[in-house]
Order: C-alpha cells, then sequence, then structure tokens
C-alpha cells in the first residue's frame, strides 16, 4: 500500500475540484460582466454544490440511473490521474506513466458513455434527445483533435505526455512547433467544452438542460462535481500537449486559465449551432488545419 | 416522523448558508405576473447577485415561484410540479391572487388562497409586484432559510392528509400517483 | 488408423448425423445430443491433442495432410470455445421451431468445415472444407425462409465468386509449385515470376476477404447475419467470418512476404479501413437491432483486416487479438438480442424499450459486449485497439489512424443506440411481464461476459498463444507481459494500475452516493418524470426512438448517396437484360435452328483458311 | 469367359427389341421383364470385361469372320469400353427406373422398350464400332429412335419437338454421309484404324473439308451451338426417363464419336482450336440461358448443354490430363444428369404447369425426389464434396497448364450462373411455403431404389474418386496412342504403308 502515492491523489482531486469550481465561477462572473450585470459571487458554484449535497432526498429510476454519475467521475478523475500535473512534480506525479494519449483518447469517452446511460434510464426524452447530440458531436469534434494529437505524435514519436513535456523543454511549446495542429487543437478544444455555440447538449431553453434533466440533488451535485474535474482535466491535458506543461502550480494555474477564458468569451457572444451545424463546423476549417498540420508533420519527418 | 433539529448545529448552519446563496427557481408562470421575471433575472435588476438562477426541471429546483392567479386545471399540474421537487423545497406565492385571489376572487375556476393546497413560504403581495419587491421576497426567504423558519416542506410531509383533501375537493378527476412521502 | 484429427471430424459428423436424427424422433432428444457432441468435440480438441498430431493422405493423387499449425490452432480453438457455447444457446433459442433436423445438421457441418480449414495443409483439403463451410451455412441462411432470394442468393453468389477466385488460384499454384502442399506453396512461391505471383496473390486475397466482408464486397453480409437464426449468426459472424482472416493471414504474411507487395498491402489496408467507417455509419442509421450488429460486425472485420494488411509484428498482434475478442463479443451481442427477440418477439429498436428491469442479466452481458466493443478501458477491446493504432503510428500510416479512429469514435453512436433502444428508456406496459432469458441461454453470455472481463485486465492470457501462433507466420520473438502494453517508442499502459484505479473510484464513489441519505432515496417509475406538470397516461410512450441520429445522418448525408448495393443491382439489371437478348437465340423455331445449322457449316467453310492454317 | 463378348452389346438388344411384340402377344408383363434381363446381361457383361482390360490389350471382334480392313470390327479398348459400360449401365437403371412407369399405358410401353433396346443398341454401336460407315448406321439407329421416343407421348408439343430433331438430324446424317463418301473416294477404305494409316495421303484442303462436315454432323449430335436448337425441346418433351437417355447416351455417343473422329483420324491442329472455341461458346450460352427460364427441364437441358460445353473444352487441349477430365466430366455428367432428370420427372409431373415457380414447398410434399435433387444439382455445380467437384477441378488444373487463364475465368464465372440458377430451385423447394395442396404421386419403390443408388454414386465418388480415376486413367492412356489401337487392330499395316 503506497501511502504517499494515494495522499497525492486525494490532492490532486481536490485541487482539480477546486481549481474547477473556481473557473466554472470565474466563467459566470465574466458572463455577468459583459452583460453589464453584476454577476454571482465567483465562489459561487461551491455554494450550489453544497446545497445540492445537503439536499435531503433523492430520486432514480433505476439502476443505471443511480450508477450513471458515479461513472461520470470515475471517469474524470482517472483522466485527471494519467495527465501530469506539474513537469518536474514528484508530488503531482500520480499515475501518469502508465497512460498515454490514445488511452486518454479513449478514457474520456469512458465517462460521457456511462451519463448517457445513466440519462438514458429516466426515460425522460429531453436525457435522449441531448445524448444523441452529444454524441454526434464527439464525432464532430473528434476528427480536428484526432488530426492535431496524431500530427504531434507522428512528428515527435511519443505518445505518452511525459515524453511530450521532456521534449518541449528542449525544443519549446509545440504550439509554435507545429502551429497548425495547435490551431486544429484548439479549434476542437472548443467544442470540446461544450459552451455556446457549441452547448446544444444542455441547451437549456430548448432541452430543460438535457441529460441532467431528471438528476435532482445529490446526483446533480456528483455531476457538477465531477465536470469540474473534468474541465481542469482536460485543460491540464491541453496545457501539457501544446503548451509545454507547466513547472509550478501558478503557471499551471496561468496556462489553464488563458485557454479556459477563449471558449468562455467566444461562447459569451455567440449563438447556438443546430447539432448537424456543428459537426459540419468541426469537418470543415479545423480538419483543414488539422490536415494541413498532419502533412506538416509528414514533411518534417521525411 | 421527522424530529426537529436544532437549527444552531454548525453543520445545518453551513447547510442553510449553502441553501439560502443558491437559490434554483423554477418559475411557473402562470398569470400575468411572470411578465415580471425577465426583468428580474436580466441586466436590469440582476436576481443572479443572490445566487438566484433558474431552473429547468423540478428535479433541480429549490423555489417554485407562482406567479399569480391558479385555474383549477393549473392548480393540478402545480401540485405535480412541487411533489416532484427534491427537499427542501420552497414555495413563493407571487401577486395578490395567490393570496387571496385578488381581482379574480369570485370567479368559478380559479383558486383563492393558494396555501391551503401547497405550502407557501413567502408571498409577495401586490397586483402586480415590481421586481424590487420580487427581490425583496426572496432576501426574505433567504433569512428564514438561514434561521430554519422556511420549513414548508416538513409542514407539507406531516400534514399530508389535510392537504390532499383540500386539493381533491377543487380537483374532481383526481388521477396523481402518490410521490414524495 | 483412428487420428486424433480423423477423429475430431468424425465426432462432428456423427454429432450431425445423430442430432439429425434424435430431432427427428423428439426435441429433447435431439437438443442432449446437439450439447452432448458439441462439448464433446470441443474437450476431444482442447484434451485430446498432447502431441502435435498428423494426418497425411493421398486423394485423387493430391497430396493431403491434415495437422495444427500453432498458428491455426488459435482459430481452431476459437471455434471450439465458441460453437459448443451458441449451440448450448441454441437449444432453448430454437425451441419449437420446425426442421430442427436439418438446422443442427447444416450447423454442426459448418463447424466441421471451419475445424477442417484450420486443420488442412494443404490447399485442397482446405477448399473442400471450405465450401463444406459455404453451403452448410447458406442452408442456415436462408433456413428461416425470409426474403430467400434477395439474401440468400447474394450470400451464394458472392461466396462462390470468393471460393472461384480462391479456386483458381489454388490451380495456378498447383501448376506453378507442382504440389498443393502449404508449406510447399510458401518454399517455392518466390521462384515463380512476378506477375504470376501477383495474379495468385490477388486471386486469394479476394477469395478470404470476401469471406471476411471487405467493403465492395461486403453487400451479402447484413442480409445473411440478421437472416440467419441468431444462435447461428452468433458463430458465422463470430468464427466464420475469422477464417477469411485466417487465409489473408496466411497470405499476407507467408506468401507475400517478399517485399515486392506493399501495393497490395495499402490497398487492403486502405479498402479495410473505409469498410469499418461506411458500416459503422450504416450501423448508425439501422432502426432493427440485428441489422445494427450485422454492419457493426463489418466494420470490426475491417480494423482486423487493416492489421493483418498492415502486417508488422504489433498489428498481427492487435488483428488476432481483436480476432479473438470479436469473437468474443460479438457472439455475446447476438446471443443478447437473440434472448431479446426470444422473450419480446421483436428486435424493432423502435418498439422494444426499458428492458432492462426485466432482463438485467441480458443487460449486463450487452453493457459488458458493448464496453468491450466501444474500447472503452478498461476490458479488452481497448487492448487491441491501441495495439493496432500504435502498430500504424509506428508504420507511418497517418491518414488511416484517423479514419479509423474516426469510426471507433462513431461506433460509440450506436453502441449507445442499442443499450438505450432496447434497454433503457420507456417501461411499456405492453412488456410488463417479459422473464428474463431462460438459462441455457444466459450461461453462454455470462462465460463471455466473464471472459471479457479477464481479458481486459490479463490480455496476456491471450498473448501467449497468439505469440505461439505468430512464430509459424515468422515472427519468432514476440515479447508480451501479461498486464503491460509497451509500443515501439517504449511508451506503456499499465493496464493493472488502469483497472485498480478506477475500481476503487468506482467502489468508494458508490459507497458514498449509496449511503448518502439513503433513507430519503427512492426508486421512481419512468413515467414520473419531469413533463411540465403533465401527467402521462399509461399508453402514450413517451421514448424517443424514431431518427434517434437524424442530425448525424444529415450531416454525413453526402457520402452515403450511393450505396454498393444499388450498384450491385445496377449491374445485375444490365446483365439480366443482356442474358434476356440472348435467350432469344433459341427461338423455338425449326427453321430457325435449319438455318443455323447451314449458317455455322458456310461459316466453316469460309473460314477455314484462318482456322486450320491452310 | 466365353459369354462375355462385345458382340452381344450390339446382337441382344437389337434382337429382344425386334422380338419383344412377340414376347407380348405370349405373356404381357414379358415386355417390361425381357428387356430387364438383357440389360442387366449387359450391365454384368461389362463389368467382367472391364475388370481385366488394359490399354494395351484391347478385345477386337470380328464380325463374320472377316479380317479387318475386309469386315466390320467392334473394338472394345479401355475407352470405348469404358463409355460402353456407362451406357450399358445407364440403360439397366433407366430400366429399373421405369419398367412400371406410370405414365406409360400397356402399348406405349411396348414401343418405349423397343425403342429404349434401340437407342442402347445404336449408341453402344456407335461406341463400339471401328468402321466409320457401321459408326453412320448406328448413328441412325440411335436417331430414329431418338425421334420417335421423343414424340411418344403423341402430345402436340412432342410432335413439334420431334420434328425439330429429325429435321436437324436430317442435315446432321446427311452430312456425315456425305464425309464418308469423300473419304471412301480419297482412301479407299472404311475401317477407321487404316483411315488414320493412310490420311497423311489425303490433300489438305479435301481433309479440311471432310473433316468439317463430321465437325458439323457429330456436332449436332453432340449438342454444339448453334447447332442444338432440338435440345431443349426434345428434352423437355420426351418422358423422364427419355431425357435421361438423352443426356446419358445420346449425347455421350456424339461426343464420343467427335473426339474418335478428331483424335484418332484426323491430326489438324486447328481441329483443337476449333473445338475449343466452339466449347466456350456452347458453355457460355447455354448456362445463360439457362438462368433465364422458368420451366424446370429446359432449364435442364440447357445446363446439360453447358456441360457438354465443358466436356469439349476439356477435349480440345489434346492434353492427357485434358482427356483425363473430360471423360471424367462424361462419367459425371451421365450419372449426375440422369438424377437430376430422373427426379425432375416426378416433380414437374407433380405441377400443373411445368414452371419453376411452382416448386414450392416440395420439400415437404416430396421429401426424398426434393433431397436428391438437391443432391444432383450440388454435384452439378461442383460444390464438394461431390463428385462433380472433382472433374472440374481436373478440368481447371488441364486448362491450368496449358496457361489459358481466362478459359478458367470463363469456366468459374460460369460456374457462378449454374449455382445462381440451381439454388434458385433448391431454395423454392425447401425454404418457400407450399401454394396449395394439390394430391402428390409418390415415386414407386423401383424409380427410387434407382434414384438413391445414383445419388450413393455421386457420394461416394465424391468423397473417394480414386475409386474410378483408374479406370479413366487406362481410357485417357488408350485414347491418346492412337498407334496401339492401330497396331491392334492392323497388325503390322502401318510398317506396309509408311
Amino acid at each position: 500500500m503506497n501511502w504517499s502515492l494515494i495522499l497525492g491523489i486525494t490532492i490532486t482531486i481536490i485541487t482539480a475540484f477546486t481549481v474547477g469550481m473556481f473557473y466554472g465561477g470565474i466563467s459566470r462572473k465574466v458572463t455577468a460582466r459583459i452583460q453589464n450585470r453584476v454577476g454571482p459571487p465567483i465562489w459561487q458554484n461551491f455554494l450550489d454544490v453544497l446545497k445540492l449535497y445537503s439536499k435531503e432526498s433523492a430520486i432514480h429510476h433505476g439502476w443505471m440511473q443511480h450508477l450513471g454519475p458515479l461513472w461520470a467521475i470515475t471517469a474524470s478523475t482517472a483522466t485527471l490521474m494519467f495527465v501530469p500535473i506539474l513537469n518536474n512534480g514528484q508530488f503531482y506525479q500520480n499515475l501518469n506513466f502508465s497512460g498515454d494519449l490514445i488511452f486518454l483518447m479513449y478514457m474520456m469517452v469512458f465517462g460521457q458513455l456511462g451519463m448517457a446511460l445513466g440519462a438514458g434510464q429516466t426515460g425522460n426524452p429531453n436525457s435522449a434527445i441531448g445524448v444523441s447530440r452529444g454524441l454526434s458531436q464527439m464525432v464532430g469534434y473528434k476528427v480536428p483533435w484526432l488530426l492535431a494529437l496524431v500530427a504531434i505524435m507522428v512528428q515527435y514519436k511519443a505518445t505518452s505526455i511525459t515524453g511530450l513535456i521532456e521534449l518541449q523543454n528542449q525544443i519549446g511549446w509545440l504550439m509554435f512547433a507545429s502551429p497548425f495542429a495547435f490551431i486544429a487543437g484548439l479549434l476542437a478544444f472548443i467544442g470540446m467544452m461544450h459552451y455556446s455555440p457549441f452547448d446544444i447538449v444542455f441547451a437549456p431553453s430548448e432541452l430543460a438542460s438535457g441529460p441532467p434533466s431528471e438528476f435532482g440533488g445529490k446526483y446533480l451535485g456528483l455531476m457538477m462535481t465531477s465536470g469540474s474535474i473534468f474541465t481542469f482535466a482536460k485543460l491540464v491535458l491541453f496545457v501539457d500537449v501544446f503548451l509545454g506543461g507547466a513547472s509550478n502550480i501558478l503557471e499551471l494555474l496561468l496556462k489553464t486559465f488563458v485557454i479556459y477564458m477563449i471558449p468562455v468569451i467566444y461562447g459569451i457572444v455567440s449563438p447556438r449551432y443546430r447539432t448537424e451545424q456543428s459537426i459540419r463546423y468541426f469537418w470543415g476549417w479545423p480538419t483543414f488545419f488539422g490536415v494541413i498540420g498532419m502533412l506538416y508533420a509528414w514533411y518534417m519527418i521525411s | 416522523m421527522i424530529e426537529k433539529k436544532d437549527s444552531l448545529a454548525i453543520g445545518e448552519y453551513i447547510k442553510n448558508f449553502a441553501r439560502k446563496h443558491s437559490l434554483f427557481v423554477l418559475a411557473y408562470g402562470t398569470g400575468c405576473g411572470a411578465i415580471e421575471i425577465p426583468p428580474t433575472m436580466t441586466s436590469r435588476y440582476d436576481a443572479e447577485r443572490f445566487g438566484i438562477r433558474g431552473a429547468a426541471t423540478p428535479r433541480q429546483a429549490d423555489v417554485l415561484l407562482i406567479t399569480g392567479y391558479l385555474a383549477t386545471k393549473t392548480l393540478k399540474r402545480v401540485i405535480r410540479v412541487y411533489e416532484q421537487m427534491q427537499d427542501p423545497k420552497y414555495v413563493i406565492g407571487f401577486g395578490s391572487c395567490t393570496i387571496n385571489g385578488g381581482m379574480y376572487w369570485d370567479s368559478y375556476n380559479t383558486i383563492n388562497s393558494l396555501d391551503k393546497y401547497i405550502p407557501v413560504d413567502v408571498f409577495i403581495n401586490g397586483c402586480m409586484p415590481r421586481p424590487e419587491a420580487v427581490i425583496s421576497g426572496f432576501v426574505k426567504l433567504q433569512e428564514y432559510i438561514q434561521e430554519g423558519k422556511a420549513d414548508g416542506w416538513r409542514k407539507y410531509q406531516n400534514n399530508i392528509e389535510e392537504y390532499r383533501e383540500n386539493q381533491k375537493r377543487i380537483i374532481k378527476n383526481w388521477r396523481m400517483p402518490d410521490y414524495n412521502l | 488408423m483412428m487420428n486424433s484429427l480423423f477423429l475430431l471430424l468424425f465426432i462432428l459428423f456423427g454429432s450431425a448425423i445423430l442430432s439429425y436424427i434424435g430431432h427427428r424422433i423428439s426435441e429433447t432428444l435431439g437438443n442432449i445430443i446437439v450439447v452432448v457432441g458439441a462439448f464433446s468435440a470441443s474437450i476431444w480438441f482442447f484434451v485430446g491433442f498432447e502431441t502435435p498430431a498428423e494426418f497425411s493422405y493421398k486423394i485423387a493423387d493430391f497430396d493431403a495432410l491434415w495437422s495444427f499449425s500453432s498458428y491455426s490452432w488459435i482459430f481452431a480453438a476459437l471455434v471450439s470455445i465458441l460453437s459448443p457455447l451458441a449451440l448450448l444457446y441454441s437449444t432453448s433459442y430454437m425451441k419449437g421451431k420446425e426442421r430442427l433436423g436439418t438446422f443442427y445438421f447444416n450447423f454442426f457441418l459448418s463447424i466441421l468445415g471451419m475445424i477442417g480449414i484450420t486443420m488442412s495443409q494443404d490447399f485442397i483439403s482446405l477448399f473442400i472444407f471450405w465450401e463444406i463451410m459455404t453451403w452448410s451455412s447458406y442452408l442456415i441462411v436462408i433456413y428461416l425462409g425470409k426474403d430467400v432470394e434477395k439474401v440468400g442468393i447474394k450470400y451464394m453468389i458472392f461466396s462462390a465468386i470468393g471460393a472461384y477466385a480462391l479456386l483458381m488460384g489454388i490451380v495456378l499454384i498447383n501448376r506453378e509449385v507442382g504440389s498443393l502442399l502449404i508449406e510447399d506453396a510458401f518454399a517455392y512461391f518466390p521462384q515463380i515470376q512476378f506477375s504470376t505471383q501477383l495474379l495468385i496473390g490477388i486471386l486469394l486475397l479476394i477469395g478470404f476477404s470476401i469471406k471476411s466482408a471487405m467493403m465492395p464486397l461486403h453487400v451479402w453480409a447484413p442480409g445473411a447475419y440478421s437472416n440467419s437464426p441468431m444462435s447461428y449468426t452468433a458463430v458465422f459472424s463470430g468464427a466464420l467470418s475469422k477464417m477469411g482472416i485466417y487465409g489473408l493471414g496466411l497470405v499476407f504474411i507467408r506468401l507475400l512476404s517478399s517485399g515486392e507487395f506493399t501495393l497490395i498491402n495499402e490497398i487492403f489496408a486502405w479498402a479495410g479501413a473505409i469498410t469499418t467507417l461506411m458500416a459503422t455509419f450504416y450501423a448508425i442509421i439501422q432502426d432493427d437491432a440485428k441489422k445494427l450488429l450485422a454492419y457493426s460486425s463489418i466494420g470490426q472485420l475491417g480494423y482486423i483486416i487493416v492489421g493483418v494488411a498492415i502486417g508488422t509484428e504489433l498489428s498481427i498482434m492487435a488483428a488476432i487479438y481483436l480476432a479473438i475478442l470479436h469473437a468474443a463479443f460479438k457472439g455475446n451481442l447476438f446471443m443478447a438480442i437473440g434472448a431479446v427477440e426470444k422473450q419480446t418477439g421483436s428486435t424493432d429498436m423502435t418498439l422494444v424499450t426499458g428492458l432492462i428491469r426485466k432482463m438485467p442479466l441480458t443487460f449486463f452481458s450487452t453493457l459488458v459486449s458493448i464496453i468491450a466493443l466501444a474500447a472503452v478501458p478498461p476490458l479488452g477491446g481497448f487492448v487491441g485497439k491501441w495495439m493496432l493504432y500504435q502498430s500504424l503510428l509506428a508504420s507511418e500510416h497517418f491518414f488511416l489512424i484517423i479514419v479509423i479512429f474516426t469510426a471507433s469514435t462513431a461506433a460509440f453512436l450506436y453502441s449507445f443506440k442499442i443499450l438505450y433502444s432496447l434497454f433503457l428508456g420507456q417501461e411499456e406496459p405492453e412488456f410488463k411481464n417479459i422473464k428474463e432469458a431462460p438459462l441455457p441461454m444466459l450461461i453462454p453470455m455470462i462465460l463471455l461476459s466473464l471472459f471479457l472481463i479477464v481479458t481486459g485486465t490479463f490480455p496476456g492470457i491471450l498473448f501467449e498463444p497468439i505469440a505461439n501462433g505468430m512464430k509459424y507466420l515468422g515472427f519468432n520473438d514476440v515479447n508480451w507481459n501479461m498486464s503491460l502494453l509497451v509500443n515501439a517508442w517504449g511508451d506503456e499502459v499499465n493496464l493493472q494500475h488502469v483497472s485498480m484505479y478506477i475500481g476503487t473510484i468506482f467502489i468508494v464513489a458508490f459507497i458514498f452516493i449509496s449511503l448518502k441519505n439513503r433513507k430519503r432515496t427512492r426508486y421512481v417509475t419512468t413515467k414520473d418524470i419531469s413533463t411540465s406538470g403533465e401527467i402521462p397516461l399509461p399508453h402514450e410512450n413517451l421514448s424517443f426512438k424514431l431518427n434517434f441520429y437524424k442530425p448525424f445522418e444529415r450531416a454525413i448525408s453526402p457520402v452515403m448517396k450511393k450505396t454498393m448495393d444499388s450498384i450491385y443491382d445496377e449491374i445485375g439489371n444490365g446483365l439480366n437484360a443482356l442474358f434476356q437478348f440472348i435467350r432469344y437465340i433459341y427461338s423455338g423455331n425449326g427453321q430457325g435452328y435449319a438455318l443455323y445449322v447451314i449458317i455455322f457449316f458456310v461459316l466453316l467453310l469460309l473460314l477455314k483458311n484462318q482456322i486450320f492454317g491452310l | 469367359m466365353v459369354i462375355a463378348d462385345p458382340i452381344y452389346y450390339i446382337v441382344l438388344p437389337l434382337l429382344t427389341a425386334f422380338l419383344l411384340p412377340l414376347f407380348g402377344k405370349l405373356y404381357k408383363p414379358l415386355i417390361g421383364i425381357i428387356p430387364g434381363f438383357v440389360f442387366l446381361f449387359l450391365a454384368y457383361m461389362s463389368v467382367i470385361l472391364m475388370i481385366d482390360i488394359r490399354p494395351d490389350n484391347p478385345i477386337i471382334t470380328k464380325i463374320a469372320g472377316w479380317t479387318p480392313p475386309f469386315g466390320i470390327n467392334l473394338v472394345f479398348s479401355s475407352f470405348s469400353g469404358f463409355i460402353a459400360s456407362l451406357i450399358s449401365i445407364m440403360g439397366f437403371l433407366i430400366w429399373a427406373y421405369s419398367y412400371k412407369f406410370k405414365k406409360v399405358g400397356f402399348d406405349d410401353s411396348l414401343k418405349y422398350f423397343i425403342l429404349l433396346l434401340l437407342v442402347v443398341t445404336g449408341s453402344i454401336g456407335i461406341v463400339l464400332t471401328g468402321d466409320i460407315f457401321n459408326l453412320f448406321v448406328f448413328l441412325e439407329i440411335t436417331g430414329i429412335s431418338a425421334y420417335a421416343l421423343t414424340a411418344l407421348y403423341r402430345g402436340r408439343d412432342g410432335a413439334e419437338a420431334a420434328f425439330k430433331f429429325l429435321l436437324i438430324g436430317a442435315f446432321a446424317s446427311s452430312m456425315i454421309l456425305l464425309a464418308i463418301i469423300l473419304l471412301y473416294t480419297q482412301v479407299g477404305t472404311l475401317n477407321m484404324a487404316e483411315i488414320s494409316v493412310r490420311m497423311h495421303e489425303v490433300d489438305l484442303k479435301i481433309k479440311v473439308l471432310i473433316f468439317i462436315l463430321f465437325f458439323v454432323g457429330f456436332g449436332i449430335e453432340a449438342e454444339m451451338f448453334p447447332l442444338n436448337g432440338w435440345v431443349p425441346d426434345a428434352y423437355s418433351q420426351a418422358p423422364g426417363p427419355i431425357a435421361a437417355v438423352f443426356a446419358g447416351m445420346v449425347a455421350k455417343a456424339g461426343i464420343y464419336a467427335l473426339v474418335r473422329i478428331i483424335y484418332l483420324m484426323f491430326d489438324l491442329e486447328g481441329a483443337f482450336h476449333l473445338l475449343l472455341i466452339m466449347g466456350v461458346i456452347t458453355m457460355i450460352i447455354a448456362e445463360v440461358v439457362a438462368l433465364r427460364q422458368e420451366a424446370l427441364r429446359r432449364m435442364l437441358a440447357y445446363s446439360s448443354i453447358g456441360q457438354m460445353g465443358l466436356i469439349m473444352i476439356a477435349f480440345s487441349f489434346n492434353t492427357e490430363q485434358g482427356v483425363f477430365a473430360a471423360i471424367f466430366l462424361m462419367f459425371n455428367h451421365a450419372i449426375i444428369k440422369s438424377l437430376l432428370f430422373l427426379t425432375t420427372s416426378f416433380l414437374v409431373y407433380n405441377t400443373k404447369t411445368k414452371l419453376i415457380s411452382d416448386l414450392d414447398g416440395f420439400g415437404k410434399k416430396m421429401p426424398l425426389v426434393s433431397l436428391l435433387f438437391g443432391l444432383g444439382a450440388f454435384a452439378i455445380v461442383g460444390l464438394p464434396p461431390f463428385s462433380g467437384f472433382w472433374s472440374k477441378l481436373y478440368v481447371l488444373i488441364a486448362a491450368a497448364n496449358q496457361h489459358m487463364e481466362v478459359i478458367i475465368a470463363l469456366i468459374l464465372s460460369v460456374s457462378v450462373v449454374e449455382i445462381i440458377y440451381y439454388f434458385k430451385v433448391i431454395s423454392r423447394l425447401y425454404f418457400r411455403k407450399a401454394s396449395e395442396e394439390i394430391p402428390i404421386q409418390k415415386p414407386s419403390l423401383n424409380s427410387s431404389i434407382v434414384m438413391i443408388v445414383l445419388g450413393l454414386i455421386i457420394i461416394s465418388v465424391g468423397v473417394y474418386p480414386d475409386l474410378i480415376t483408374g479406370l479413366i486413367e487406362n481410357a485417357t492412356t488408350s485414347l491418346l496412342n492412337k498407334d496401339l489401337y492401330i497396331e491392334k487392330i492392323l497388325p503390322g499395316l502401318a510398317e506396309i504403308i509408311n
């Protein structure tokens, strides 16, 4: 039994939760300021989650709904475990030497599948519609995301993130070393964050918040927790791959915050796509940049 | 049944603090009063300052906001929505109609006082109340929550027979399974 | 002399005959014979061969040799694990159907054919067993009598094309090599002149790839898979299609070993990738669960073809691993769908709904197989996919990996659709008193699910025989670990960490969420959903099934316009018109025939100089 | 073995045919029984003869003591003997099948058996004789009795078919006669062996002319395209067993004669090319047309034309493997196609219209017949483990060793067509619900036994082809070295002439 490992894991999860929550609050605040409102305090999300956990009753439509949020949080924390948080971090190094990019790409959909099953069992039409939209959109943004990552993998002959980080310590950030892949990855990342115009999954005014519409109380709380952790994990992954990781926590926060603000601000000023529009969007310019990046990688290695 | 908790316990305090500062509102826009909700939520009066935000479905909501008169038909839906909400849950009666029927006090198909059918925690009077009044009502609700006095949902559970009686008196074709007990 | 190989075939054939007779007498007796025969055959296969047995003979002055190579042993093991389970399942699935004797006779014959293919070390007996397998499976495909003309004839035509391409290749090999032993063919093949090598290679590849449903030649598969009884489709898609993979492996790795054929490898790899993508898209838009699974099998076979065609060590390993795993989970899935069909009488995903609380074990096995299919860690499917992608990366097939990765992402769509539509969603009163599937159907599903769960964490269990088999293919030092994946660049995935972590977190979170205010957590029916206060009546179906992925269909509509089927139909119509025209040569008019004679005679007289070279 | 002499092949059936009416006067059932004994004896005799016949010791019978080249002689070599025994055994089986054939009334049965005996006589004569004119005579016997058999039902269609047959057959006989006359004027002998020795004296142009006449004439009997207009009608109008007779005997005799002419008498290289081309055309067109047939027996007729085309292709390679494959094909085709026709006659008899579309659900109504039909179909399209597969394989191997990839591809793609139409029938037989219940005439015991025997032959040869390959190899060698043949018939003649 490796206690330091368990301690590290716990602290990592807590950090991720906190940071994710604060980022959510900040995004709400920023939205409010742009809409010329005062907006909630940035710790508002903590209060929401706390309230949800302090609900005294809960309902579920069966085992799959009961397990759905578990599935989600398992997947999000697992994703976090295999992403190196800090470059030199003996402390935050959890299991990240036993996972690589391809593994992560599959790990990230694990939670979505579980959530989808949970939402499916509620029997609420809105949930099913949301799930169908979400999965379709996932196929959309996976293509440029894949192109970007594969371009990097084949160019630098590494599929493990730690390897990529070490490499970036020598040759600089990959967003400059292979810019087209970075553009494609960034555009795909915006879709991955599910902010408007890509918020077709939770679309509150059409779908009554989509998949979670039958979840309340502790289930919703667990989902929000895992959502915040997952956000942080995705941000760290992006930073590790393209921005050369971070050597200390502040740098990490800075980079992740910058990356996080891009989808947020892009989302505030843009309306919502329809599903096929969003898919076609991802198969348009982002894929084009991805292909360019791939050809660039090909040119570089040969 | 549920014993009265000691509201000074620290855990209870924190819980109430959280509940108080994050109110997910399910605005049930029945009557004309619904028109006052958008200005309350949007930039002019920005209710989100107080952690008040709209909820999409009753499963996620904390506050049921009944804006205006309730026809007998509508009452059935309101009861169902209320029972689908998770405890603790609060009800705000909005406008005179929910208090005494208002200008519909002698109408054949509206109910006069909402309190007889589902427990109301805060009434906001006026026909119709302006957003300032709404917000002050919410603030009042928050105070009650903090003090632990906003326990309409407990009352509903304890005196369910009485409430059912009243409800069935109004709703003739009672075809509702018994929820949330 | 009673060779052990001979005995194996004898057991299978005997149980075929006996089960036919038994079913003529009474169904119970027949079922007993079926189960006993199947299990004794596979037990004999696993126990009876302590020494590598051989059986060589001459038939019509061709040398023939039966023995299991370490490579073909894998596929034989696949067959002899899957088929008894499917037969056990079948005894309950086929209860009350008519002509059961014929069904089981053909079932055993096709098993015999598969075993024979794997054990025959010469092309002639390979072809004989191949044909036996083909026609017996054809007889089962049209067994239920559903649109026999379209599906059955289509399957038979394509199988015949494949088999005859194979035969032509075999005949040419016989001419060039002078022997039909596979080893001789491998040995002397490089001496043949290049064009003949190319021709033979292409012919054999076509012959084998039709059975494994590669894209331009796949149109028989959806109908054939979905029309035959599910208990057979489990074997059909699970094991029988792998015979094509077996052959492809032999041809690609051993026969076309010299380096001049990389173009063919590329072509087949791309064909496999396109197969995967398109089949996945078609699976997404299906509304019948059988059809969906049929298309998804085609897609999965596409991955395997890619792996075989790339031909590096890791990719072959991935391909064989995926082949074994696909046999497990797709057999499991077809069995589960068959159970649903047996219990509810339909597999239409727009009708059947909300079976999870009626058939929990079926749902469990479906869920496990779906997770394995979708390659979600920590189940086995991920391992195969991972190795495949790594081999593609290492061999620098960049766009190939994009295509198949996109396909595997799109596979989530139909994976969710089949789970959601059949098992989740609204629970309708018409399915109120559905029972769980009977035990003979459950046992195979549960066993296969356990197999999938174990192989996810400890793929080494399968790597060991695969490594042996790859010695036969010429990869002598395949290094493998019990539960650690390592790619060409030394990056690794530690599956034990993965599953340990996932298990731990899952259990912790489960305890938390189940214990937290447990008293006031209640189960409510699926009618109690937030429908803005409305009360859904019992007959109101609120589940969203029809056109489940309509937006996605709209997005991919440009590539779905022209299907392969329509092209083949056009070709067929054209040929029919031509034949009809030729048919009128025989006008039925005596004088006309007489005239033909005169004309022929005169023509010969006129052309005699050209013919006889005067 | 005194009684075993090829002469009986000719004499016995002929005599019986003439005496049969008298027997009929004596005691009516004899009509059915006597031919049976004749056929049985012939079959038994052919077994005895085939046992110790080798390529190097053909049995040569001199009729009336005249030695060749002056007298007529019968040659029972491994090849001719093989075909002759095949024909006689088929004759016995067909008698056993049909001696209580329901549809034939009594007076018809008299004609039927007389004509059957005559057909057998003629075909065996064609096979055995060593004399070209004698061959012509036997051809006429076969042809005329075949015309009569075609019209046995006295129906309008039967008459029409018989007339077409007669019309085209007349062309055949006249051309062959003309060819024989020309040949006689050139070489001054009618003995095939001597002709083949003296052939080099003949001027090439006249030789070619003679060959073309023979080719067309025998091509008509051998169902070669475009000379086979008579085949579909004759096959579909004649009684069921007679169709089997045509497929099993007449066509075989025709192709035998053609091959005998080409291999023995004419050493023309172009002849083989011509045979190849015509074989390919015949096969392709026949199979393609068979695909579009609605009537079952017409379909079978066209399919047997296709098989004849395949046999021609195999013969045209002029190699040992080719001839081996061809003889194997002749054997298989005789057995399998007879089985198909015999089963079909029951199937068709129980349908109102003779269309394939009426066969729905016969698998339940007539299980045995349908099963045997399916067996025959599987065998004829060449699916292992049935006998048809081996012959097809040998043809392909022969073609491959001739480096004829295109021919292989053609043969195989035509086999795909074959599969399509045969499996249409099978799927209708078994996997369709019966349309309406009509009373079924079950096959009588003897017919069933005959069909089962044929089926058993198919399976056993398919599982263990070495049963038959030995005989076929002997036949091949005896066909291929004609010097041995000449030497045996006319000792020393070759040296005298050259």
